[in-house]
């Protein structure tokens, strides 16, 4: 698909985000992809009960555009944006114990995989029902709107998610009240096995923006960079009160929908021509080149990175489970 | 007291928790200019202004997902259907998200959605349903829906104030039945617990909403014949008050369930399952339910008027259990 | 709001439908003229129970569009269409008996007002939720597709009807498989009580289009032939496999939402300003121009309405009211 | 008689079907190039070809409503949900278009929606619901859940050939459940019949899908002890096998239902209503349920082991019922 408008390439770009934000995002698409590298062989290990995805390769989107928040904003990720939970404040060892079902996870076994959030550190937790997430986004929005806090909801969604109702009606809910949202499309090229041209007859996703009369941008989702310029951009005119942004992340899905899918439907020939184009790989060579990841740093990072998973491993291991005595509880609030 | 009618008590309940609280609105389709489409909410746009009365697109899974993310927040959304029979579009918002949002994170989701139901309006098949079960079946939510004005004030009250998302099932016919009682002011109605109407010793009629008061003028009818009917008003579908229920039963032997929703797979299947189990040994008689046919509701005057229970079944109904 | 392209105006229209089309076009919209001001009267004398709607000043697009099928085509329209009804073949007598709740109307009493249609000519009776018809349309055109018929379905919807999920996700489906579907939109500029601003943020309905892949094209609603031509290309269009197109046709509704509202929240200035467009009025005005409609033509076509209308009424009145004994009938086909 | 899992024999009757009547096909999210979530339809796209087998967008009211439309002309669909939890998305579609479309035309509606649903595979709240008792409670629709291989590919067929929309629960923790015998080539199981599938005294055990199993191991242990369980297989819920249910209670005087949805408000409240209204007499105990728990399913194994009954405490509910 062709795209709108291309961000300008990096090299192109007058400024560029401090280091330390560089790291930071670079940090935690590291952790993302050794979290669930290490989840792949808990799977394989039979260890994960029920279904595991991953978001090898979508880790720029997450980073890129998280990396873009202030403290108070809010998130609604989906199931791709391991990073998102990371750096809003969820521990990896609640991931793990997440994956392993067990009481330390945010949703205590109740429900499994990347199915958590926590509203408490402002995490939307999403539900299967693919993009039932951006109604509720906008109404955070709604609610910040009402009270006028400045606050900014980010929330993403993928290709496939797009063809549903309540994506359309959530975001143009947003647009029409020119809520402070901002919607982050991770366009995969695949919703499960099935490919763009299933989903939508237009040129590009971002086209669908002009028909909810706002923005839209669409950029390499590869590029961590472009992504956090994109929505920085786009945090940045949401909360000043001009309402959504549309950001189109393309990228490919180049492991299966779930670890238990082999993906045979997907050409060869693409998953080469973008496992070539990892953007973790993409992003150190150029801060390597910048200057900024120095082999000292960069070893200290990887060594950080593989303790804190073992750490968060051996934390959800210690984490008991769910106590079946307890299982009616809490489906109701107490007044 | 003041004498209002079930549409005024709701409007005040509605208003008093505004003017109580600032975390409460009101969201939904022609509520604010318009003031509802049976203009519950006259006047709120001039009080509240367009933050806290918004008029919202024609959008049902928008408006209630919106009202769940609000009530995230710790707002606390009033969301308005212009008729129940709308809620279908937001399904998943009612059933998945916002009923199991609790469960999930342990943290609270106060948020009521308004459900005009019911039929005798000539709103024939997709103005009239009455779907209360659907949802007493979807743990996590609460249902209720009062029969009396006192009440419509009272659980709406309760209903914005509960810290779980609430179905609010306002009857439309009742909207105007008549000026009733209402205590002024503050008042919250327990949600959970019937109110026994009418006392008697020869059977229970469990009974809510408009057939309520069907089977009120039935008792009536009935106690002419020297039978005397004893009326239980749910007033809150779920939880179902077991005690009250069992009680009367208990006490009666015998178990009369009237509803205006179609019969097959509604609440009073849920109430006759509950005596047969736990009252069995009080049973005198068989446990009988009298509701809607199992079909659409007619638009025809005749053809609706055949589809509801009438009050000479409901009496009918009594006479027999009575002599059973 | 600007339309994307308007269409040329008639007179600089080269070739233009033969007489009897634009005779046919006229009568039409006179009947559902005549027909619905005979129920206005009906219903404020009490007979018509339940809400009445009228499609007042929405004429032209229901004339104009239906008059651009073939024999075999289908249409599944809403509550302002009162004209296509009429063209696919429902007679007068039927529309007062669905009226009047008698057993002679296409739902037999079951359900009211406007809520009719009749699969065996080729309508689909839309049911209350707002564009639930959109995607039902979508899969008759898919029948058709999938047996090789050439057939278009027609459908009608309202600016409110957009915001729905269910309209996004038919336009949708039917963009996905190039179905041959013509999706009119009558914005009439409220639903119910609320303004177009409260529907959308986009500068005009017709750029939902690209959106979906599929062309649009905005037309005043009030000018029938401008109505007919976007309607006869888009038929077309789909009959040559070339997919659905979005015709956004523009009006107002001039009276209540439904006969109860007494619409004092539109503009005095705006009602005045459509009420000088009647579509009737200036397509009669031109017929004369064009010495197409004659006085006897005239005349004769008048008489023959309200003779029709006072037929049809009687013939409603005649049919009987439903059988009570009957109530629970028809809920499954017997195998 | 071929060995088939009960999913072999829903892919076997499918595939008959669209081989006997051009005007079957299937649609749904990754049923073609896939072959479908669990694979039901894998090898269809080669066979059928892209127009009778389509993959569909991500669009649950779309499909549905494609379905509608298509089975409106003539055809006959089949649309895969590929959870049964996310027709939520098509709610309207189901209850209000399809449901009450021959009631409003007098016109055929013959559209299957297939409905993989049920616990046991660690889905969790949106992979496991049991939510048939939603569309019981909805006039015009049918409702069919097979408990055995040779049902399941008689049920389908059934189903298909049935001019009305018929909701089709397929129960995922049967797939692969065991091979059973299968009857080869073209058959239909008549929709709205139970089946006896074991024949007793003490009590009558009313359950279907996986839950039947259950019981079946159940009334094995209470055997042991000298009771006598009779085990009915509703195979369809609506419309219910009112004289199998009656006629099994009238016999042996007792009733003990079971299934997997959770408990308050699902369709064993209707079955016990039933029985208490029309088998009073027959009554020679309370009319007990066993249900899962009034919450959203857990995915923890051990959380949703405690959720669902369990074979021992259906056994003991047999031995406590059949004391009584
Ligand atoms: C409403 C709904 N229908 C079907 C599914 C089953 N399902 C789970 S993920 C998925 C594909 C999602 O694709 P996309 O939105 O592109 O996100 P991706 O997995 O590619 O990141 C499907 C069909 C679902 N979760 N929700
Ligand atoms: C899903 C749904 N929500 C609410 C309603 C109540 N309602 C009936 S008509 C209407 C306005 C429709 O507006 P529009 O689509 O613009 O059509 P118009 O009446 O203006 O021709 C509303 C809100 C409905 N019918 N369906
Ligand atoms: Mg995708
Ligand atoms: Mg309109």
């Amino acid at each position: 698909m062709k795209s709108k408008r291309e961000s300008p390439r990096i090299e192109e770009r007058a400024g560029r985000p401090p280091s330390d934000r560089l790291l930071e995002m670079l940090y935690y698409m590291r952790l993302q992809r050794a979290i669930e590298d290490r989840g792949v062989k808990l799977y394989y290990q039979g260890r994960i009960p029920g279904a595991y995805f991953t978001g090898w390769g979508h880790e720029a989107i997450a980073a890129g555009a998280t990396a873009s928040l202030g403290p108070d904003d809010l998130v609604a990720p989906m199931h791709r944006d391991l990073a998102a939970y990371l750096m809003r404040g969820i521990t990896v060892g609640e991931v793990f114990a997440q994956f392993l079902d067990r009481e330390g996870g945010p949703t205590r076994g109740r429900d499994g995989n990347i199915h958590m959030g926590d509203p408490q550190r402002g995490i939307l937790p999403f539900i299967s029902h693919m993009a039932a997430s951006v109604p509720v986004a906008a109404g955070m929005a709604l609610a910040c709107r009402q009270r006028g806090e400045s606050r900014v909801v980010l929330t993403f969604f993928g290709d496939g998610a797009t063809s549903t109702g309540a994506w359309h009606e959530g975001v143009n809910f947003a647009a029409v009240f020119r809520l402070p949202v901002v919607l982050v499309l991770e366009n995969n090229q695949y919703a499960f096995s099935t490919p763009l041209d299933r989903q939508t007859a237009a040129q590009a996703f971002v086209d669908k923006a002009v028909g909810y009369g706002i923005p839209g941008v669409a950029v390499d989702g590869n590029d961590v960079l472009a992504v956090h310029e994109a929505a920085a951009a786009a945090v940045a005119r949401a909360r000043d009160g001009a309402g959504p942004t549309l950001i189109e992340c393309r990228t490919l899905r180049v492991r299966g929908h779930s670890e238990a899918d082999k993906f045979s439907y997907v050409p060869k020939a693409l998953l080469e021509e973008w496992a070539a184009r990892d953007p973790i790989a993409a992003f150190e060579e150029r801060l390597r080149a910048w200057g900024v990841l120095g082999a000292e740093i960069d070893e200290t990072m990887q060594v950080r990175t593989a303790q804190e998973v073992e750490d968060g491993l051996a934390w959800a291991e210690a984490s008991p489970e769910p106590d079946p005595a307890a299982v009616a509880d809490g489906v109701y609030a107490e007044e | 007291m003041a004498q209002l009618t079930y549409l005024e008590a709701i409007r005040e309940g509605l208003r008093g928790e505004m003017r109580r609280d600032p975390r409460v609105f009101v969201l939904g389709e022609d509520i604010g200019v318009y003031g509802g489409a049976f203009k519950i909410t006259e006047g709120f746009l001039d009080e509240f202004g367009p933050w806290r009365v918004i008029d919202a697109p024609l959008a049902e899974t928008a408006n209630v997902g919106a009202g769940i993310g609000a009530a995230v927040m710790g707002m606390r959304p009033v969301v308005e259907m212009q008729f129940a029979d709308f809620v279908t579009d937001a399904f998943t918002q009612v059933v998945n998200m916002a009923a199991k949002y609790h469960w999930r994170t342990r943290m609270p989701l106060p948020l009521v959605l308004r459900m005009p139901y019911g039929g005798d309006v000539k709103g024939g098949p997709f103005h009239s349903q009455c779907m209360e079960a659907w949802f007493a079946h979807t743990p996590g939510l609460k249902v209720v829906a009062p029969a009396f004005a006192e009440d419509a004030k009272g659980l709406l009250v309760a209903a914005i104030r509960d810290p779980n998302p609430v179905m609010y099932f306002e009857h439309k016919h009742l909207y105007r039945f008549r000026r009733e009682e209402v205590p002024e002011g503050d008042y919250a109605t327990p949600i959970g617990r019937a109110r026994l109407v009418r006392e008697g010793t020869a059977l229970s009629v469990i009974s809510y909403g408009w057939m309520l008061h069907k089977c009120l003028e039935a008792a009536g009818l009935a106690a002419a014949d020297g039978i005397a009917p004893e009326v239980l008003d749910l007033r809150t579908l779920a939880p179902l008050d077991r005690d009250a229920i069992l009680g009367s039963v208990r006490k009666t032997g015998k178990a009369l369930i009237v509803h205006e929703a179609s019969r097959t797979g509604g609440i009073g299947g849920e109430i006759a399952a509950l005596i047969a189990e736990e009252a069995f040994e009080s049973l005198d008689g068989p446990v009988v339910r009298l509701a809607s046919e199992d079909s659409p509701v007619p638009h025809n005057t005749g053809l609706e008027a055949a589809f509801q229970p009438t009050v000479a079944e409901i009496a009918d109904a009594m006479r027999r259990l009575a002599a059973y």
